[in-house]
């Protein structure tokens, strides 16, 4: 049988310690399996380039599944390809397929990572002296604020007290916008920071050598810093990969909606670091169960923004599958910061 | 040799020597040099497909390059071009927000004419201030491009963001009727021919009407000008105005036939390549259009050897550096007299009296 | 706001303006060198990227950060050269080139420096300028590279160096008037392209400052085109390598407020912020330029000022 | 190195220069063939020739700036490889180069300094300031050290220059053109400390000019070059400006009937037709003020009028704003305040009223004020009305180029003109100085003319090229015309103008019909009244 070639395309370089290695991990992960052929392009644009790179990876390469994995890329590049070639399956790593408004042979994946971040969230707030925490953020949209509030409220829900800064480079990857944003954080006090940017490696290094303690996110950066370390938050594609590849060896439906956390395998926690202490892993690690168990919810009413106003009513819970999430605009109360 | 075949083939040799070095860079790498050639002609022009990626990539290239050539024509080297093209976009995709516009060619027509607008305003901004205030042009258009981008971004990730862009902070997208489509069913847009008519257009302008001809003069010898009496500020800002309005019709295509929105994607370095593309057509509007094509070819051509060799992506920078560093370089020996250098090659017989010709100073 | 916060805020200003403004200094001294010889070089980008990549796998290599910050300026200085080589050939023009060149330079310094995106190398040494405070923030703002001070020394030494020795005024004699310097009998391209290899291995140094202190990792969004805007730095200290120190600090420090302001909440437009550097000197070019002026120790050969 | 066979010469005092069959080639065109001549240690020699002869080639191959690719050059009868003007230095050559070569930003002081050639590596300027005052004192100009040459005027720049090559204690000077920028009092001044110099012993001097008067004031002895040939070698006291002349024309010629030397042959020959006095004013300017480009004011509140049919000149010292004036009127500089008025009617230069007022120019250095070098010969020949039927016609609301109208009438000009070129598409930077000259010359002298600004028209050119557009002036005249003849050139004025006005610090502060102007009265108003005046007096 014919190997089925799969085409990943990554919005900036594979080895960048960040969220293109997370899929580059998993990319090489499959070229291992058999009846797999894969093919990759790196540092493709959101422009129109992106469109000719999937055109070429199915006219060219004879691709007949892309994973285009760049939130980016979807609309309206792939809405713009995929009508064209019926028979070639997209998965867009990001989450924003709709039933009935996009094609079926799109689907969409994403990973619910802001279980990881409110854990990262609690060991900072066990790990914190000066109750102040820092979140280094890319922009101010939904999928980072999310990050930043799960951070937040795990930190509170250990010492209520603890305030989350938070700043916003204003560019995916900007390496020293990113440094200096975490000196200055450092400059007001935080002890232990976290970040969403595409390569988070300048954030670890410099809160490392300003002696801060760091959770880390899309891969695992413990190597970086070892000593700074606490855990983080890490994707881990291969499930939704394999989930998709299967579903189009075997000629089913083309899985359109994936979504998962913790439970489902999509995103996983980076081991503890050594000063970790026992509180903080065993916090951690209760909460972590529940997850695991689905018995937990992070984002419940009450909930206030940091202006004051409630943007969850009492009594109500939102699961992690709830749309409503993927719409957030506001900062929970704790985080020092505004959306712009 | 003639000098119209002497232009053509220097940049050919430039192009054919780029290669062949090339070839021995990737072959430190551990890969078959014919490997690569093949891959990139494949990739760039081998066929149908392949015409179809280098085109769509050599669209925008053609007006940001104007953005270069027709200041550079009235004697301003403007490397700006990225500010222009964003605000162009930016115009383009705010214009929805202040007035309905009908679905429809005239639409999009109104959107390209906002997008010019912007740009024009930008560049002869340069323009202005090198005229009226002594400020350089190629410094002024540079940081301006900087501000440019700066008050895209908030914008867009303010003011006119739509709140349904959720995770790609961008502006409301655009009526479905207002885009800029397929050339007959292609994946070539019309952005193509609108660069391509935008440089013929340019070219006979400068070359057969008055004005144009005027704008020559005034960038040949602005004293000359004021001299003959032609209105130089003027001239120099309606060339810097055009100029730049040919990169905000970039930008309005970008949004108009690629995004349908303005986002950050926006800001993709088309401005910069821009510069060398009208540099090495030498800043003649014509000429644009197949260095315009070849550049393209190259990104195509990238994209492709990533796919099939699994070389890095830098690999086609390094190849377009290679390129065009040679046919920049290539410029400099266009001038030398040839027949010349290989007279003075032959030895000439000493007709004066033979007497050492090493002496202490 | 608090009277720690206000230091906070302070501290990270000065320190940004030092931790940031490094690369500026360095490239600023290389562009104003080179321009001083009557040649533009915007390939600084180009140099400043490759250079930093350079550096950052000689150190890895090598195990020693200031064998790397060497290799980084050598390199640095071989990209210079060929740009000068490049521009004395005739009717080469010096912005295409700088601009190709940047192409060259960071493609070259792309495709080498994959396998250097993930290792860490040895860091330069940073001096404690702030041991006099027992504000553990001002202690950190005043953690400054180890380079700064051979930044500063190279500025003086430039100032110095065109006003008393014969290289230096020949390298200005070369960018004041070509003529004269051939009626003397010094050629000036050779003159050029040494001081653009000269500003090659200076911008060089501001390469090694990014990879092997601050931000202090090599990966492909390591600069922010502080190399492109060395000419306007240059400009904006109008020629003179001690102003460049100032330049180089202003735009530093100016990089530094948005991230200041956020991290004490105030979030507001950062990306105007942003352009803070960008508009501060343009607002200084219309105030200190007149037309039809060349202004006094501006090089009379170069192509950016009429 | 092959070891010395005679004993060295003397290292200082004047040195004798032969030149042995020199031949210098650009491309395959000889500029220089076979030179062979000898310079007289403690002489004053001067080259004369027509633009292009090749005097300026001969020179700079001597002074080490090119390369002869055949012959050679004996010092004091031994021969020499001059690599590059740093052999040449060594030497004991100077030379004061025809264009400018001082460095225009850096301060006069380090000019000099690196002039000197012995520059230390580490500059003690206490000490070289000193060095220089000391030798500054010692030469009849004064300087301030801290000065930069882009605010000097031109002929204290010239005097730079040639203190520069004084500061090495040269044997051998060289002067390419020296006078042409200064005033004939200055040219005076420069050329008999020269002479000076060289009558004492201490250098050669080798002088190139076009100025018979100088030559036979203050050169020793001659050589004369026609078309890159020595044809003419003689002593000063053996010959007169008649037989160089016909020297520099060629044997076959007619020598020439007028010519840049106001020789009193020449004057006499000048009929002077008197303007009438009830012509009506062409041209007037009122209070007019300009900046100069330091920013200070450089034309103060000038008036002056000038009546169709007559010719006024405008005589002074290079930099006392005739040059802003010219731009002031010609659109070229922005007026500060005052008004010019073409035939009474408001003029500001703008291509419109150029047309309508028949305004026309012949700035100086053509290729730098009136052509635009890129551009084809035919193509600057239409910069007056290529907006204009027929050279353009009305389409779709442009107007669009009729080329081969263009094309036409510059060929009938090039030939009317004698402009020598390879033809009407050939780049006009391809072409000499005279033919530039003579195809801007083609341009502004077309139709009708009520107002033409001459300014310098005739700076560098050799004699034949003078008579030529001199004459074409004087038809411009004849015709009713109104001209404006700017120049530094004393003689130039008295032989062509009506009516000279003195230019001074941006004033006219002197007038006088041309008939009865005299020179040394002239020249103590152009001097300002200072030192000058104490000269002239
Ligand atoms: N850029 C050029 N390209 C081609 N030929 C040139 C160029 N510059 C000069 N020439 C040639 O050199 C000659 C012009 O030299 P130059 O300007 O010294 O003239 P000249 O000898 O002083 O003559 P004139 O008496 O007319 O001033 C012309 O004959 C021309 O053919
Ligand atoms: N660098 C050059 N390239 C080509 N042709 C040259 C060059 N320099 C001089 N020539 C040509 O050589 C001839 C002699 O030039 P040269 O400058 O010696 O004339 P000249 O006698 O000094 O004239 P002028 O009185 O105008 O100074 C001219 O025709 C000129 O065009
Ligand atoms: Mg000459
Ligand atoms: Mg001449």
């Amino acid at each position: 049988q014919k190997p089925m070639t799969v085409g990943v395309i990554y919005v900036g370089p594979r080895d960048d310690y960040g969220y293109n290695q997370a899929h580059a991990q998993a990319a090489a992960e499959l070229k291992k399996m058999p009846g797999i052929k894969v093919v990759e392009e790196e540092n493709v644009p959101e422009t129109a380039a992106v469109q000719k790179t999937m055109t070429g990876m199915i006219a060219q390469d004879g691709a007949t599944l892309l994973f285009p994995t760049s939130f980016g890329y979807f609309d309206p590049h792939i809405l713009a390809v995929a009508p064209k070639n019926p028979e070639v399956r997209f998965s867009h790593c990001g989450g924003l397929w709709t039933e009935g408004k996009h094609p079926k042979n799109v689907g969409s994946f994403f990973g619910y990572i802001d279980e990881c971040q409110y854990l990262n969230g609690v060991v900072a707030g066990h790990m914190t002296k000066s109750n102040k925490i820092a979140f280094v953020a890319a922009k101010p949209i939904p999928q980072v604020l999310r990050n930043i509030n799960a951070f937040t409220m795990g930190a509170r829900s250990v010492k209520p007290n603890i305030t989350c800064s938070v700043i916003f480079t204003g560019d995916w990857s900007m390496a020293v916008k990113e440094a200096e944003a975490t000196n200055s954080l450092a400059d007001q006090g935080c002890d232990v920071f976290t970040m969403h940017v595409d390569g988070p490696k300048v954030v670890v290094e410099t809160a490392a050598k300003r002696g801060k303690m760091v959770c880390g996110y899309h891969a695992s950066q413990a190597k970086l810093a070892p000593a700074a370390y606490l855990t983080g938050a890490e994707w881990n594609w291969l499930t939704a990969y394999k989930t998709i590849i299967d579903a189009a060896q075997t000629g089913k439906p083309h899985p359109n909606f994936l979504r998962g956390g913790l439970k489902e395998g999509y995103v996983k926690m980076s081991p503890y670091g050594s000063m970790v202490t026992d509180a903080a892993k065993k916090n951690a690690d209760d909460i972590k169960a529940k997850m695991l168990a689905g018995t937990f919810d992070i984002f419940q009413g009450p909930l206030k923004d940091n202006k004051g106003n409630v943007v969850i009513a009492a009594g109500k819970t939102l699961k992690q599958t709830d749309l409503e999430l993927e719409k957030m605009n506001y900062l929970v109360e704790g985080v020092v910061g505004s959306v712009g | 040799m003639p000098s119209a075949l002497k232009e053509i083939a220097l940049p050919v040799f430039a192009i054919a020597a780029a290669l062949l070095l090339f070839g021995v860079f990737v072959w430190f790498a551990g890969v078959s040099p014919v490997d690569v050639w093949v891959i990139l002609f494949k990739g760039a022009f081998g066929d149908w497909f392949s015409w179809q990626n280098t085109l769509q990539r050599a669209a925008p290239l053609m007006l940001t390059a104007l953005c270069v050539a027709i200041p550079a024509r009235a004697g301003l080297v403007i490397i700006g071009g990225e500010g222009a093209l964003v605000l162009g976009g930016l115009a383009c995709a705010a214009v929805p927000y202040v007035m309905p516009l009908p679905a429809n060619i005239a639409g999009t027509f109104a959107l390209c004419v906002a997008g010019a607008i912007a740009g024009a305003a930008w560049i002869a901004l340069a323009g202005w201030l090198r005229q009226y205030r002594g400020i350089n042009e190629t410094i002024s258009s540079l940081l301006l491009a900087y501000v440019a981008i700066g008050f895209f971004k908030h914008f867009v990730e303010g003011a006119l963001r739509d709140p349904a862009s959720l995770n790609k902070p961008a502006t409301r997208s655009l009526a479905e009727g207002l885009g800029i489509g397929g050339i007959g069913g292609s994946d070539v847009h019309w952005g193509l021919v609108i660069g391509i008519v935008a440089c013929i257009a340019s070219g006979l302008w400068l070359r057969f009407t008055a004005s144009g001809f005027s704008v020559r003069v005034v960038g040949g010898n602005p004293r000359t000008a004021q001299l003959v009496g032609l209105p130089a500020n003027r001239l120099i800002l309606a060339a810097c105005g055009l100029g730049g309005a040919c990169a905000g019709v970039a930008g309005a295509v970008e949004v108009a036939a690629v995004h349908t929105n303005a986002n950050a994607s926006l800001i993709a370095g088309y401005g910069y390549a821009g510069i060398l593309v009208s540099f090495i057509a030498r800043h003649n509007p014509v000429a644009i259009i197949p260095v315009a094509i070849l550049f393209g070819g190259f990104g195509a051509a990238g994209s492709l050897l990533q796919r099939r060799l699994g070389l890095p992506d830098a690999s086609v920078l390094v190849l377009q550096g290679i390129a065009f560093v040679l046919i920049l370089a290539s410029e400099g020996l266009r001038m030398i007299d040839w027949k010349a250098l290989m007279r003075n090659r032959a030895p000439v017989a000493p007709r004066g009296p033979v007497i050492a010709t090493e002496a202490t100073p | 706001m608090t009277a720690d916060q206000w230091v906070a805020l302070f501290a990270a200003i000065v320190g940004g303006a030092l931790r940031v403004g490094a690369p500026f200094l360095f490239v600023s001294l290389g562009e104003c060198l080179t321009e001083k010889s009557g040649r533009i070089n915007l390939g600084l980008e180009g140099v400043l990227v490759l250079s930093a990549m350079a550096s950052f796998g000689g150190a890895w290599l090598t195990d020693s950060a200031w064998l790397g910050a060497l290799i980084g300026a050598i390199v640095g200085a071989m990209l210079a050269l060929l740009h000068g080589l490049l521009c004395s050939l005739d009717r080469v023009n010096d912005v295409a080139t700088g601009i190709a060149l940047m192409l060259f330079g960071t493609g070259l310094a792309f495709y080498l420096g994959k396998p250097l995106i993930q290792p860490q190398a040895p860091q330069l040494p940073s001096i404690p300028l702030g041991n006099w405070s027992d504000n553990p923030v001002i202690r950190s703002a005043l953690q400054v590279n180890a380079l700064v001070p051979v930044g500063i020394a190279l500025a003086v030494l430039l100032w110095w160096g065109f006003a008393r020795t014969r290289i230096g005024l020949l390298v200005r004699m070369a960018g004041d008037s070509a003529n004269a310097t051939r009626a003397l009998g010094y050629s000036v391209s050779g003159l050029r392209i040494a001081a653009t290899t000269a500003g090659g291995f200076i911008a060089g140094l501001g390469g090694a400052s990014l990879t092997l202190f601050y931000p202090g990792s090599w990966n492909e969004g390591i600069s922010s085109g502080q190399g492109l805007i060395a000419v306007a730095l240059v400009i904006f200290a109008r020629w003179s390598p001690l102003r460049c120190i100032g330049a180089a600090l202003l735009f530093g420090g100016a990089g530094a407020i948005g991230p200041a302001l956020q991290s004490i909440g105030v979030g507001w437009g950062y990306h105007l912020f942003n352009t803070v550097p960008y508009v501060l000197t343009l607002v200084i070019l219309v105030l200190t330029c007149k037309p039809g002026k060349v202004a006094v120790g501006s090089p009379g050969e170069l192509s950016s000022t009429r | 190195m092959i070891a010395p066979v005679d004993p060295l010469p003397p290292a200082t005092g004047a040195l004798a220069l032969d030149t042995y069959e020199l031949t210098k080639r650009f491309g395959s065109f000889t500029a220089m063939d076979r030179v062979t001549m000898r310079v007289e240690p403690g002489t004053v020699h001067a080259l004369l020739g027509e633009n292009g002869a090749g005097k300026s080639t001969l020179v700079k191959c001597v002074a080490g700036y090119q390369r002869a690719e055949e012959g050679s050059i004996l010092i004091d009868g031994r021969e020499q490889d001059i690599a590059n003007p740093i052999v040449a230095r060594a030497l004991g050559i100077g030379m004061v180069y025809q264009h400018f070569t001082l460095a225009p930003g850096m301060t006069v002081a380090e000019n000099l300094l690196l002039a000197g050639g012995k520059t230390p590596a580490l500059i003690d300027w206490k000490r070289k300031r000193a060095e220089l005052k000391d030798f500054l004192a010692t030469t009849p100009f004064t300087l301030d050290l801290d000065m930069r040459p882009a605010e000097l005027a031109a002929g204290e720049k010239q005097k730079l220059e040639l203190l520069k090559q004084l500061y090495l204690k040269p044997r051998l000077l060289i002067l390419d053109e020296p006078t042409s920028v200064l005033t004939p009092q200055e040219a005076d001044e420069v050329l008999g400390h020269v002479r000076e110099f060289a009558l004492s012993g201490l250098c050669t001097v080798l002088i190139i000019t076009h100025k018979f008067r100088e030559v036979m004031a203050y050169a020793d002895s001659v050589t004369v070059l026609r078309r890159g040939k020595a044809v003419h070698h003689c002593k000063v006291p053996d010959t007169d400006p008649a037989r160089l002349a016909a020297a520099m024309m060629g044997e076959g010629e007619a020598p020439p009937s007028e010519g840049d030397t106001a020789s009193a042959p020449a004057r006499a020959l000048h009929v002077v037709t008197p303007t009438r006095a009830d012509a009506p004013v062409a041209l007037k300017v009122d209070r007019l003020r300009a900046l100069g480009d330091r920013g200070t004011l450089a034309v103060h509140d000038l008036s002056l009028e000038v009546r169709g049919g007559e010719i006024l000149g405008v005589a002074g010292v290079s930099g006392n704003g005739q040059r802003e004036l010219v731009e002031a009127l010609v659109g070229q500089r922005p007026r500060l305040g005052g008004t010019v008025t073409v035939m009474g009617k408001s003029y500001g230069a703008r291509r419109e009223e150029n047309r309508r007022l028949k305004v026309r120019s012949l700035p100086e250095e053509p290729l730098r004020n009136a052509c635009v070098g890129d551009l084809s010969v035919s193509e600057n020949m239409a910069l007056r009305d290529f907006d204009q039927p027929p050279l353009a016609w009305q389409a779709m609301g442009a107007e669009v180029l009729n080329f081969p109208v263009w094309k036409s009438r510059a060929r009938e000009w090039i030939a009317e003109y004698g402009v020598k070129t390879q033809g009407e598409e050939a780049q006009i930077r391809s072409l000499s100085g005279g033919n530039v000259q003579r195809a801007v010359l083609a341009r502004e002298l077309a139709g009708d003319i009520n107002v033409l600004i001459a300014a310098n028209p005739v700076f560098g050119l050799d004699f034949a090229a003078v008579a030529e557009i001199h004459g074409r002036i004087r038809q411009v005249r004849a015709r009713g015309g109104a001209v404006l003849l700017i120049s530094e050139d004393l003689d130039e004025l008295l032989e062509m103008a009506d009516r000279i006005v003195v230019m001074s610090e941006g004033r006219v502060v002197f007038e006088t019909p041309a008939a009865t102007a005299e020179r040394h009265v002239l020249g103590a108003h152009m001097g300002g009244g200072d030192h000058h005046q104490a000269a002239a007096a």
